[in-house]
């Protein structure tokens, strides 16, 4: 069965990104699912950055290292992805830089060149020629792929300068690793063509340097084994990133006005909200989003709740760092009662952090954000899937419960592309709601009406006088420091927590994965799901059966359930991204259930399901209590 | 029938101090607003946090009463998600140009049509006095237990900066000049600023009704003085006089509008050029389908490949 | 024994809070204990306020209601406060006012309105005299002043037109009130010299008023028994707001920096350091400390990082809203482990709220402040003694451990005036610590350097090149986002984490007050604490004995001693002024232990000593689950 | 014996594109800080977050990278408490006048002696492109998916209208001329400004270098020019037509010092004045006692009664 799982790395600006698309294209045109990454710095051009992608006939749930294949398109590549191959697999470098020192490579990070050069000592000296005996030793294959002059014959054929054609590098160790692969040349050319198609200019060269890199390939190394083409083809299929699947479910779901300030991982949703704003004619019908670039996060949250006072369907995005400064309005938004849903795409922090890595360490602050009492709705989504709807129920309990709801995401769902069947889409029983939405309100409308469910019909401004008030206030929205209707609206403000609480169906909070009678239990929220549903199905390959509770909606928290579910676990472990073991904290706030075993990953690289995997079997196994997993380049 | 100033009174109590500029402010905006007619529902006053700020509970129409130095960007949202309505802001100097400075910058470059009154007492009044942004350095209020060490800026020069379109100071206790800026204001179409000179007798000891008095002059009192630039070229030419008026605050205050810019266009009017329909259709009164419009396949055609 | 409680109400400006002043003088002048605080509107003039005082001959440690004196120098103060009258009291009133009706009454919220013509209607409508007849059947003692003819007197007395003297009505009110109560005229006039000492103009006239509004009771009333003196004279006493005691822990606890952005309740202790900022020759040393005003919250606390950065021992002081805008620049703290005090004045909430009212809603934001994974220290005072060397250990923690300390208070703390002993405030044995501040050091000092307690050396800057970094850092600050760098410095912070925990003492953290072999214990934190100490008191009076746990340090949490000291409980309760049960919340997260039984407060008024007795009693003897007390005007 | 420019350098990777401004502008600062002979223990660099921020890794010194938008409020803080050492912020036009704007004027309020260094690229670099606050409306650079809705505005404006007492404009690629003004911003005692465009040749393809060539020139052509003010009255004679150079943006831009003024006080030299000793022994430098130097009842009398 194929499950190949392989990393192409060079330099940023160097055409990772669009070496990675072609790769999830070529493979899913050739019938596989897959799913993959990109691994960045927080740099524009020069620093290592690198796609890791897996494919397979299966579900593509999660990466794994080691992989089956490296790319390594610069020295430093070979350098930082040397630990990373596996046995049988192949180690693709360019093999004019094999004289190349890691002393000498001025982008890569010190602590990696001591670790490289302590590991290479024994194979005499740190040069890439040492990594590739380095690998060669662990099992791998070795293709040292001359670099200079396959640019040279690319060059030539394509009858352009040099300079013209040096971009296709990515392309000629992309082809060359597919091929390594069993992916033939028609395959890579169709991915090839899905990326470039619309640049006829780039199309070309990329074309004839992959053809090429095979041929560079089959005659070194021999012809290889063709793989059997995956069983999904046949029909049309998605490729999306989570920043993406976001944004449709935003615009599909009747969004009219966005704000952002750019911020990695969050803005690329932002982006492709804004590519989409506008739009003739959908099926009759017309998209039509403001999409506005604020000045700061303050202005951007408080910009979408103007807006939503308005009568707008408002939303922000944004990640920890914005998300700190927004504090202050979503306690603003608790107390005037104005929805408003903010995309928290989280990132490895505290503070500015490591700008474009995962982390998973906001849960607590998201859902103890504001001051002053501001219970709010924090919904985390598992996948892309979960991602796209989750947006728009968001946006739909946003405006039923007139609150501001934290739509919590991640760094690794961001960037991750997963491919999308059209029925995991369907959206045909998706109903988009506003909840007690009053449009016409007679002249005795009282914006903040004491109601028994602690909702009041709420109506846009312009159309009968109304107050909207950050500062206590009665039914009408005047100020008031009454105590009687201070508790009155403490009170209704408690109510319609309770009636959020009851409203969201406990299905929707979480769910149990796997075999409810499973005695070893994990807990997780988040993008860790598909890692964790993954590594599950090795586990119990490997007699470790478990279940998987993953908590959906993180406040209001569903304890009755997660206590039942939990009730009969008599292994408990928390998955998590952090080192505060977030949500742990909040479940035994809640239940009193405690977490004994907790597996972290800090070190802002993505979870592998084989590292899940190993941290259950060491706790099952071992009994060991803390496991901390730290794979990744 | 026309409305009165008084339509626009609403019965709150004004939580004012006797003798507050406040006061003159209010009702300048009254008879603006019945001046010009402008249908309460249809109107929303947008505060920050102060005593200024109140005034939001005092005007007849829709209010949101914000947090701290915010008006504006909530006032934006406003705006933006529904052009039709006249949005206007109210707030203290601490608010507008202090803690919401970053904002009113903002604004400019925008050139959202909002008018931005500010209420400039140089104090921070609703916390009991402190210095604001505009009180002079070396001047010791009441409050303070030192001389203020900070210096001041100058709210018109900020607003020509950042790229406001009506620049204009008024004075809280000249009702009808006052009123006429204000509606002027209004009807600019753009980002306006009035900065309103204004007398907190319970803090503000040195600049004081007497103290104004002695120095304001309204700029029409010269009669070749012309705010308008109808184009760059008239831009050019009338900035350097404008400016030097903006500057003059000494001796001598000047009042009245030092500039007004009717070539450049709004954001709204930006926004209809890229998204055709948007100004009558916009973002605070589109309907909500029933159902999402079409399936993601259809809508987002570059992401789908044919396997 | 004397204790007696008294209001004392009228209009913002009108001279409330000078009439507190004078009565705490002249109560702590004739021997008693006293505790006193003002409640008011936000709003500069003519809203209503009021000073609540209690002054006994034990400890003073909470105010109650109903009182036994009501001072009501207008119509308004003579409505809202007619509820809070006991049985046996005096409500001392302005009986020119008594055909006031409540409807003409602008400043006055409107349901207070309502529920005094609903109360009144029985009385033949809403009227200063109807108010009157409902004291007096509630059995208190209705005296009217003829308010005009007193003044008329004082004028004429003093020479001045009544202009000049109206403003004396506050003590005139006063004065009678204390007659009533007991206080001979000389301690008043004490009092009134006391305050207004060095300004003879004002002085004068309110002796004058004073004399005259006594001899007008006496001579209606008859002559008053004396209060004998209370026990506590012969000695210096001090009278200081919370504000006050920590704007002197922080100036003798060597603050040299303080930024603020002016906030209610914070805004005086700032007020208070900045009068005390410069001083020429205390024993010999100098005060110097630079306040500066900042342009908002998000400058404040990044000047006083700047600050400490550059060796200043810097605080900054805010709010509920304002804090909220600290978020980010909090996490920044904790990454770059940058020491800071800021003070949290709690009010209630959320947004702008009712922003000159009691609150404590702030204590899981305050916890979980700044996005991913930023622990912080976070200490509660639960009284004014405590508050004083809270401020000083807050900033000897913040640079012994480099960190943010958020250092937890509240409105009512803020207001309150206690009376103090010298003992008390004893700083003998205080230590000012920095902990591993590095004043001299080496070219090879590192900022980040990688210890076994996971705390580096500081040096400040200008001694020798470093690199500070809200970023991902190595040992040397140099940003780095190698996964292994990453993992340990989160590692190396998680040590840091458990160095504070194990540093701090847990008698520090929490305190047993009470008898520990009680089965019914009382948990809270912040400004409860001797409101429940009193309640206690007369509690076990009652027949029940309880104890009481006071959470001091709330992050790192006590969570072992905290499971043994509630052990044994078999009612445990929690006392909270916030609708989220936060405390319970926590304890629960961190121990498992779960708290049945709750005792809230949330109308944004003080709590007293009264509502904890009902409540608790309500507990105990009917098993209620939850309890909200709703006292106060 | 002086240091060289080289002595300024560390030996960090510097991360930025090829042919970007920033490496101009760096180098210009290291030859600044050279014929200054400012020694890296007493020089503190902050930056916000940005690419242009990223400079403090590579100037020798001491650096603080800060958050985004914040370098100037933590620089003053570092500033006030220790005013012997020298303080320079460098950050981008993004991080400085768009999410950090409030503070860039309150700086010019309190004019403390930091020189502010304007990486003015018109974009957001580090996020890959958008808009920033001084890209001209309209204009639709690489990553804009839309025309730049939203106008510029004028940093030099802006500065003046807040009180700083520095102002010029200077150019990434003109090594010397830039090296010049930073210089004259260091030596200048208050908030200084310089703004300094700045080629983005990864997503600003508008303002390219041969645009800016095209139309930049420099103050000092014009012999007369002299942009010192040193005195109120000098200030209000040559305030006009300082602010129209610095208005002047379109086919002509002109670079130098357009404005410096040597009679205002700086807040150092303002706290000095009402707290005796505090330049010499500022808050950073205060030795901390064993134990609070008295008891309460001693230092706040006031609050102490003899009963
Ligand atoms: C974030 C935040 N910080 C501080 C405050 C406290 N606050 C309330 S009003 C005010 C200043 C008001 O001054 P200004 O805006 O000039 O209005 P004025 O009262 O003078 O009319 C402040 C600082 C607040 N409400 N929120
Ligand atoms: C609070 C916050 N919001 C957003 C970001 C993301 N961010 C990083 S750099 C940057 C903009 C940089 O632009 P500019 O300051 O002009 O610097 P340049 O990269 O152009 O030199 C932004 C928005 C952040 N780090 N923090
Ligand atoms: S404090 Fe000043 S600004 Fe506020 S109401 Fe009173 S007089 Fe007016
Ligand atoms: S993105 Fe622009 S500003 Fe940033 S390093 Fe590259 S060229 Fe320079
Ligand atoms: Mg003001
Ligand atoms: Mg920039």
């Amino acid at each position: 069965m194929t499950d190949v799982c392989m990393i192409i790395g060079g330099p940023q600006g160097g055409g990772i990104e669009s070496a990675g698309q072609v790769a999830l294209k070529t493979v899913v045109v050739k019938g596989f699912n897959v799913i993959g990454t990109r691994e960045y710095h927080s740099n524009i051009m020069g620093a290592h950055s690198y796609f890791h992608l897996r494919f397979t006939e299966k579900p593509a749930r999660a990466l794994r290292i080691p992989v089956d294949l490296v790319i390594a398109l610069d020295a430093e590549s070979a350098f930082t992805h040397m630990w990373d191959i596996s046995t049988k697999s192949y180690f693709v470098y360019d093999a004019d830089s094999q004289d190349q020192e890691v002393s000498k490579i001025p982008s890569m990070e010190s602590s990696l060149k001591r670790r490289v050069k302590e590991a290479l000592a024994p194979k005499g000296g740190a040069t890439v020629g040492s990594a590739v005996k380095f690998v060669e030793e662990k099992g791998a294959v070795p293709v040292g792929l001359p670099l200079k002059s396959i640019l040279k014959k690319v060059s030539d054929e394509t009858a352009s300068p040099l300079s013209a054609i040096a971009k296709t590098v990515n392309i000629i160790g992309l082809a060359a690793g597919l091929y390594l692969a069993g992916v033939e040349y028609d395959y890579i050319a169709k991915g090839i063509e899905l990326q470039f198609g619309n640049r006829p200019k780039v199309l070309k060269p990329n074309l004839v340097a992959a053809r090429i890199a095979m041929e560079y390939v089959e005659s070194s190394f021999g012809k290889q084994k063709a793989l059997p083409n995956g069983p999904h083809r046949g029909r049309s299929r998605m490729l999306a990133s989570g920043n993406d699947v976001v944004a449709m479910g935003k615009v599909l779901g009747g969004l009219t006005f966005q704000t952002f300030y750019p911020i990695t991982p969050s803005s690329d949703e932002a982006f492709y909200v804004e590519e989409n704003m506008y739009k003739e004619d959908v099926n009759g019908s017309k998209i039509s989003i403001l999409v506005l670039q604020a000045e700061d996060e303050l202005a951007a949250i408080n910009l979408a709740l103007g807006a939503a006072a308005a009568g707008a369907r408002a939303s922000t995005s944004t990640s920890g760092p914005g998300f700190s400064l927004m504090n202050e309005a979503i306690s603003m938004g608790v107390m005037a009662e104005i929805p408003v849903v903010i995309s928290l795409w989280m990132r490895a922090g505290p503070s500015t952090g490591i700008a474009t890595r995962q982390g998973q360490q906001d849960l607590l602050h998201a859902i103890f954000s504001g001051h002053g009492d501001t219970p709010k709705i924090v919904v985390a989504s598992g996948d892309h899937r979960e991602a796209f709807f989750d947006a728009i129920k968001a946006m739909n309990w946003a405006e039923e419960f007139q609150t501001p709801v934290v739509h919590l995401l991640d760094k690794y769902l961001a960037s991750t592309v997963a491919v999308l069947d059209e029925w995991e889409l369907d959206v045909s029983n998706v109903e988009l709601s506003r909840g007690k939405r009053e449009d016409s309100p007679g002249s005795e409308y009282m914006r903040y009406e004491i109601t028994e469910d602690g909702i009041s019909p709420m109506a846009p401004l312009g159309k009968v006088p109304m107050l909207i008030s950050s500062l206590e206030h009665d039914e009408h929205g005047h100020v008031t420091e009454d105590p009687v209707d201070r508790e009155e609206m403490v009170a209704k403000r408690a109510r319609k927590w309770e009636t959020i609480a009851r409203s969201i169906p406990e299905e929707e909070k979480l769910v149990l994965h796997g075999d409810p009678e499973a005695r070893v239990t994990i807990i997780s929220f988040g993008s860790t799901k598909q890692i964790i549903l993954s590594a599950m199905e090795e586990l119990e390959r490997r007699g470790i059966l478990t279940n998987f509770v993953q908590f959906r909606v993180l406040s209001p928290f569903p304890a009755e359930t997660a206590k039942k579910l939990l009730s009969r676990s008599e292994v408990l472990i928390g998955v998590e991204m952090n080192f505060q073991d977030q949500l742990s904290f909040l479940l035994r706030a809640h239940t009193g259930i405690y977490v004994p075993h907790r597996v972290r990953k800090v070190n802002a690289r993505p979870l592998y399901d084989t590292e899940v995997v190993y941290a259950v079997e060491k706790i099952v196994r071992e009994g060991a209590k803390e496991v901390v997993v730290s794979g990744g380049a | 029938m026309a409305r009165k100033w008084l339509d626009y009174k609403t019965d709150s109590w004004v939580q004012w101090c006797p003798g507050c500029g406040d006061f003159g402010i209010l009702n300048a905006i009254y008879r603006a607003l019945a001046e010009l007619d402008i249908d309460p529902s249809n109107l929303v006053v947008v505060g920050g946090i102060g005593c200024s700020s109140r005034s939001v509970y005092y005007i007849k129409g829709n209010a949101i009463h914000t947090i701290h130095g915010r008006a504006i960007p909530v006032a934006s949202g406003v705006k933006l998600a529904n052009p039709e309505l006249t949005v206007i802001v109210t707030g203290g100097d601490g608010d507008l140009l202090g803690i919401g400075g970053g904002h009113f910058v903002a604004l400019g470059r925008r050139n959202i049509d909002i008018p931005i009154l500010v209420y400039d007492n140089a104090v921070y009044g609703l916390t009991k006095g402190q210095a604001g942004p505009t009180l002079p350095a070396w001047i010791q209020t009441k409050s303070l237990p030192h001389p203020n060490v900070q210096g001041s800026l100058n709210p018109l020069l900020l607003a020509f900066a950042a790229g406001y379109t009506f620049i204009a100071r008024g004075y809280a206790y000249h009702l009808n000049q006052l009123k006429d800026l204000i509606k002027a204001a209004i009807q600019h179409k753009g980002a306006a600023l009035v900065d309103i000179l204004q007398p907190c007798p319970t803090y503000n000891d040195f600049m004081t009704n007497e103290w104004y008095e002695k120095r304001i002059y309204y700029l029409s009192e010269d009669p070749s003085w012309d705010p308008v630039v109808r184009s760059p070229q008239e831009h050019k030419e009338k900035a350097p006089k404008m400016l030097e008026k903006m500057m003059e605050f000494d001796e001598r205050i000047p009042l009245g509008i030092f500039y007004q810019n009717t070539y450049k266009e709004t954001l709204e009017e930006r926004f209809e050029k890229i998204m055709n329909g948007y100004l009558s259709s916009p973002p605070g009164k589109r309907p909500l389908g029933k159902r999402p419009i079409a399936h993601p396949f259809q809508v987002f055609k570059e992401k789908v490949i044919q396997v």
